[in-house]
């Protein structure tokens, strides 16, 4: 996937020479997950360069670099790092284009590794979308393999307002279906590592159905889409898997299509429980699908602590979590 | 060591409180004329003592003096009036607009005029200010028209900004005036950043950023400093230092700095300080500054030592936390009655003409005021709508958000 | 509640010479909202003082005086300007217990306005509790009332763990019902506007029940409260009203009790929709009370935008709103 | 103005890159004994140059001069040598183990071992450092058993943070050891507010502040050198300027400002810059700021300049952004060889018996290594439990984190 968003970075540098990449460690080294590596030998040190360290700053200057026509696409080393900027992020780049009536936009993306399962203890494993998604004037991504993340990119990259791109960092490597004790397998064995040259888009704001079920729906994104996948054939659950990808704007008919047809859903992802998206994904869902439920909508997510170091994959949702809660909701 | 005794707490104060007598005899005030005028390209280590001194022009006769002074035509300076007398007429009239209910909020200028009238006169068309709640005289100085900057007050159906944001947090794109955030401090980096972009670009362009003693205190400033330094962004970085932030002197954001422009020097940035009641050196620090940037020579830090004679806004009584008189007292004297005097001194202006003038902007502003006041008030007349409430969050209304719209009826 | 507030600090303050407070303007001036007027005076400048206009500052100090054994009881402006410390509030001062496992604690309180109904516009009647609640290892507190804010202020400050203390600024002079049309009522017309001289707590944890109904429950807290009240008077509905006060730990046996006799809830909060805290009720009321439940739960909140200046009755979720959804929750 | 012509984009860069020959001649290092040694409690106004100088001790002949020496005992050194041989071997022990799978991550100290293990022995019991992730040195230096932070490391059984903590982020309020915090800064500011309780509290202890050179741009470095100021609060305020922040050299921190104590001119705060791998020089002035702090006179700014020699950390290799051999010739040498060198001189210690203090500190830390693996590694063995992972969130576990752990089935 990394190659993937390198790729995304580099059709978007140049078919557009307003597109500038920076973050900390992104110019000569290429960042330290290597998303930016050759950018600045290919586009310059105006195009891709290094910033001092201050989340703030990457953010308040690309604010100020949109304004003036830009289209900055700025790295936030680790998404557990971007509260530091977290102001300038709910304050001015969600609210600049309101606040002024359109006369100033913020059209920039904010790139972040997030989640956990690589053993980054509480400051390199958090997802920190609810964040995002309650505040009006953001769009949120998480893609979940290198096809969309590339697509997806490149079409935040495009749009006219704010994007946070929120990159698993479990999917970096490969697909990741909680199995920590079975061999990795890279994406270049897998269909969705296969990705196109040149440009492409994904569009935002649209979920795919990762495997079609008659018995329950699953709602996830990044690498719970994964693990999802995993307990549904573990369980032998007919599970429809859905990957959102965008998770706002959100894709409520493709959810609620597929809830009417289950009458069943379970949420999985590894932010915390309270007051995580998953929240917000049952009170949706609950709304609009409220006859056709058969049994209490269920959320499998990280627990309510923060991120431990050594008790990873007890705090990790993998798949026997997914899936006794798969076989509980049948049960209900 | 000895035994050092116990620690004990030091939390500065200033040296009145109400019931005092005002004392500003520990401000040090340089004589008019006193300070150098490097050139543009003087390597930031040769003039620190700038920081701690302060570039006046205006002595107290009238006269402009030193090497910072004629760099304005008696033309020019006459218009400088008129702008700072028009902003001070403004004030006046939307302060008693807000007290008879026609809003909800005013912040006015009284005392600082000169330092947002004399800036934008250094600057260039296509230059962008990212400002902070009290420089409207950019915009006057800019010619922006005053019906709009009262019908953003009043909310009201002539509202670029669409009744969405609270009085006086201005946007003016073409008239270089960065949307006004009511978090203090962010503007101040992202004016870097818009720096650094017209570099990136190869333009000609320069931005100005704007923040109040208090707010230096905040993050924002020290990213500020950091990004221009690192990358000898193209932009002036204005610290308007008016003594006050809400009920708190500016020692508590000072600390045990001599001075704000003092901030500048560990980032090995050329830091001026400048009398902020002197419309004479204030436009001419900017003017040096400004060139300073347009030239690539890297950003600077201005501080503009002026006093907040009103009240922080509507929203509060300083004789809560100062004496009354202590405005009286203030050593720098008012801008507008300084500039009079230099003009009348210069036998260009008199004292009935400058009466004449005072009534002739006050009636024009009041016609102004009975303009927009036709297209609505906060609470009566015209208005924009809930429609425009739900406008403008995206470039294109997200489903959800249509739903809401539906869901509101409108 | 301004006098109330300012008793508890007062009261504390007295008991406990390590509890200190400070921030913007409190010291000489007594705060913007008066509530700590007096304070420096009695207690000094060591105990109650002015900060410089950093509210990573405020808050990043705090943690220190706390780990060395004060109680700092902070202020922060308005909630709107929670941003710059938010780093410290989420990466530091909830997780500081956990990471040294008890080792420094950071028993503080950050108390801070919120809401609106006061013409603020954007950057002056923000709710951002939802960004409190998703955090683990703080606890956040919203109380409706005189009494309640004393208690339960008095409460957090006494508690070891930290608290964000969230007070509704519409009800600083009065209970507030919606109605902006209408006379002021004072708090001291107000039966809950009576408070007990000396010490007394009402602790974390624990809803009240406002008003007690057998047709639908509304959830709500803060302001919201009296606009439930008059939406339920207006209505006819007989409506059980609950006033959370404490939003993290929340008092679920209260709300499942109601929920599971009335069978049908109605989520009232002035913050946005998405993702907002009610999203989270939601949530653990269909889970626990799937099986009672007759009618979809519906939210009534503030719009997904940023809160505006002109049409701040169009945003706030008054009594119409409310009734509204009451009496589609009961023909549902 | 003449025509200023085009902006351009500025970005610093350091002067090589892998392939090029390290060259460090723009490093200006003033001799050994020439900075003076001014009383603690000089105005900050008249020290301003010691934060563009470099104060040491020790010279190329091994032989301590000026003012800032004479200051510790041959013993004292003598321990001080064994801190950093110890340090040394702990890192290599434990460098190791991470490669052979033990543990997940590593950070270590090489090139910097004099900062955090001199400072620390000029602190007294009750002072507490607010340290970042590469001062171990002030825990070996304080006494604080190895063995502990092997099981932080390994996040076995004996973990005293139970697992939860990445490996080194260790924490010791018994030895003045505030928990580290994996995100940059934050703790710069929390040591001033302990130090601020202390005075509040008419106390006599101390704290210490610590940052890194990439790490200043963060805004806590911002409000703790406000904060400092203000409340004049005792505290010691650290940079370690290693040179590096991961692959960024330190020009894009620093910036145009010449160094990075520099930063604390613009708040009158006393600013020096020392070498950081000299022993000596580090107990000096850290000696002397304490002493500062201790008599109430407030803050003080140092940076210590040094070398990282080694990589950030596990996760990266420094020859792709530094030319491999840069360490070689980083001209303030090896703290190490120069305190050795040192106590050779001084007649108190000889090539056989560092050879053989040596040999005896690496078998100790083995010994210590083997008694932690006994006790598990992050990957086998005993090790913290999922009931520990619930634990200590709040004080008391509430309701929704019971239903969790029950849930979680422990
Ligand atoms: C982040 C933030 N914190 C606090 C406030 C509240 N506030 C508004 S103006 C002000 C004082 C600003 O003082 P100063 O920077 O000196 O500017 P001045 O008003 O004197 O022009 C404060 C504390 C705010 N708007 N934003
Ligand atoms: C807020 C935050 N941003 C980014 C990081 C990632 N990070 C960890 S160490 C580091 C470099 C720090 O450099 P410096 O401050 O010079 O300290 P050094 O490692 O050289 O001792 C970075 C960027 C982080 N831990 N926290
Ligand atoms: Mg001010
Ligand atoms: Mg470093």
């Amino acid at each position: 996937m990394v190659e993937a968003i390198r790729d995304a970075l580099d059709v978007s540098m140049q078919r557009d020479e307003n597109v500038v990449v920076f973050g900390e460690d992104v110019g000569y080294f290429g960042g330290v997950f290597r998303c930016t590596q050759g950018l600045q030998q290919k586009f310059g040190m105006s195009r891709c360069f290094d910033t001092p360290i201050s989340e703030l700053g990457i953010v308040g200057v690309a604010v100020g670099m949109a304004a003036y026509g830009l289209r900055p696409c700025v790295e936030i080393q680790f998404a557990d790092y971007m509260y530091p900027g977290y102001d300038q992020i709910v304050s001015e780049v969600a609210r600049l284009r309101y606040r002024s009536n359109g006369e100033f936009t913020a059209p920039l993306v904010v790139r972040m590794p997030t989640g956990g399962g690589i053993f980054g203890g509480q400051t390199h494993s958090q997802s920190p979308e609810a964040l995002f998604v309650h505040v009006a004037g953001l769009k949120t991504v998480v893609p979940s393999n290198p096809y969309d993340a590339k697509g997806l990119l490149i079409a935040a990259i495009e749009d006219n307002d704010p994007v946070i791109f929120l990159e698993p960092k479990r999917l970096y490597n490969g697909p990741f279906d909680g199995h920590h004790d079975r061999p990795v397998t890279p994406w270049s064995k897998h269909a969705q590592g296969e990705v196109p040259d040149g440009h492409y888009t994904v569009p935002l704001g649209k979920a795919a159905i990762r495997r079609a079920g008659a018995a329950v729906t699953v709602l996830a994104y990044g690498t719970m889409v994964f693990v999802a996948e995993a307990a549904a054939a573990e369980t032998g659950i007919d599970a429809e898997v859905i990957d959102l990808r965008t998770l706002l704007p959100y894709d409520l008919e493709t959810i609620v299509a597929s809830v009417e047809k289950t009458g069943r859903c379970v949420i999985v992802h590894e932010a915390t429980l309270t007051g995580g998206y998953g929240a917000e994904l049952a009170a949706l869902v609950q709304e609009r699908c409220f006859y056709s439920l058969e049994a209490p909508i269920a959320r499998v997510t990280g627990w309510d602590t923060p991120y431990p170091h050594a008790q990873e994959w007890d705090y990790f949702p993998g798949p026997a979590r997914v899936g006794r809660a798969l076989k509980a909701v049948m049960e209900a | 060591m000895s035994d050092p005794g116990r620690l004990s707490f030091h939390v500065p104060a200033p040296a009145v409180r109400p019931g005092g007598t005002p004392d500003f005899s520990e401000v040090k005030i340089a004589p008019a004329g006193e300070v150098r005028r490097p050139d543009v390209d003087v390597a930031a280590e040769d003039i620190r003592d700038l920081a701690y001194s302060i570039i006046r022009v205006l002595n107290r006769e009238g006269e402009a003096v030193g090497p910072w002074a004629n760099q304005l035509s008696a033309e020019a300076l006459l218009e400088g009036l008129r702008h700072m007398m028009t902003l001070r007429a403004f004030d006046a009239r939307m302060l008693m607009a807000q007290r008879q209910g026609k809003t909800s909020f005013y912040m006015q200028h009284m005392g600082e005029e000169a330092v947002s009238c004399a800036f934008q006169r250094a600057l260039s068309p296509g230059d962008m200010n990212f400002p902070t709640h009290r420089q409207a005289g950019l915009l006057i100085a800019g010619g922006y028209p005053m019906l709009k900057m009262m019908s953003q007050i009043y909310s009201n159906e002539l509202d670029p900004l669409k009744g969405r944001q609270l009085p006086i947090m201005y946007s003016s794109r073409e008239h270089g005036f960065f949307s006004i955030s009511g978090n203090l401090g962010t503007q101040f980096v992202q004016a870097v950043g818009w720096a650094m972009a017209s570099a990136i670009k190869r333009d000609t362009k320069i931005a100005a950023g704007w923040i109040g003693d208090g707010s230096t205190a905040e993050s924002d400033f020290h990213a500020a400093l950091v990004f221009a330094s690192t990358y000898k962004a193209p932009v002036v970085l204005n610290i308007v230092n008016n003594q006050w932030a809400i009920s708190t002197f500016q020692g508590i954001a000072r600390g045990g700095s001599g001075t704000f422009a003092a901030r500048g020097l560990g980032f090995g940035m050329p830091a001026l300080r400048v009398d902020g009641n002197d419309y004479l050196a204030v436009h001419a620090v900017a003017k040096w500054a400004v060139e300073r940037a347009r030239r690539n020579l890297g950003p600077t830090l201005i501080e503009y030592v002026t006093y907040r004679v009103g009240a922080h806004s509507t929203s509060d009584d300083p004789t809560a936390y100062r004496p009354k008189m202590e405005s009286d007292s203030w050593p720098l004297g008012d801008p507008v009655l300084r500039l009079k005097q230099h003009l009348i001194r210069l036998g260009a202006w008199s004292e009935e003409r400058h009466k004449q003038a005072e009534a002739e902007i006050l009636a024009s502003v009041i016609e102004t005021q009975k303009e927009a006041e036709a297209h609505g008030t906060l609470h009566s007349g015209p208005h924009p709508s809930a429609r425009d409430m739900f406008e403008g969050v995206y470039e294109a209304m997200p489903p959800h958000l249509r739903r809401q719209r539906q869901q509101a009826g409108v």
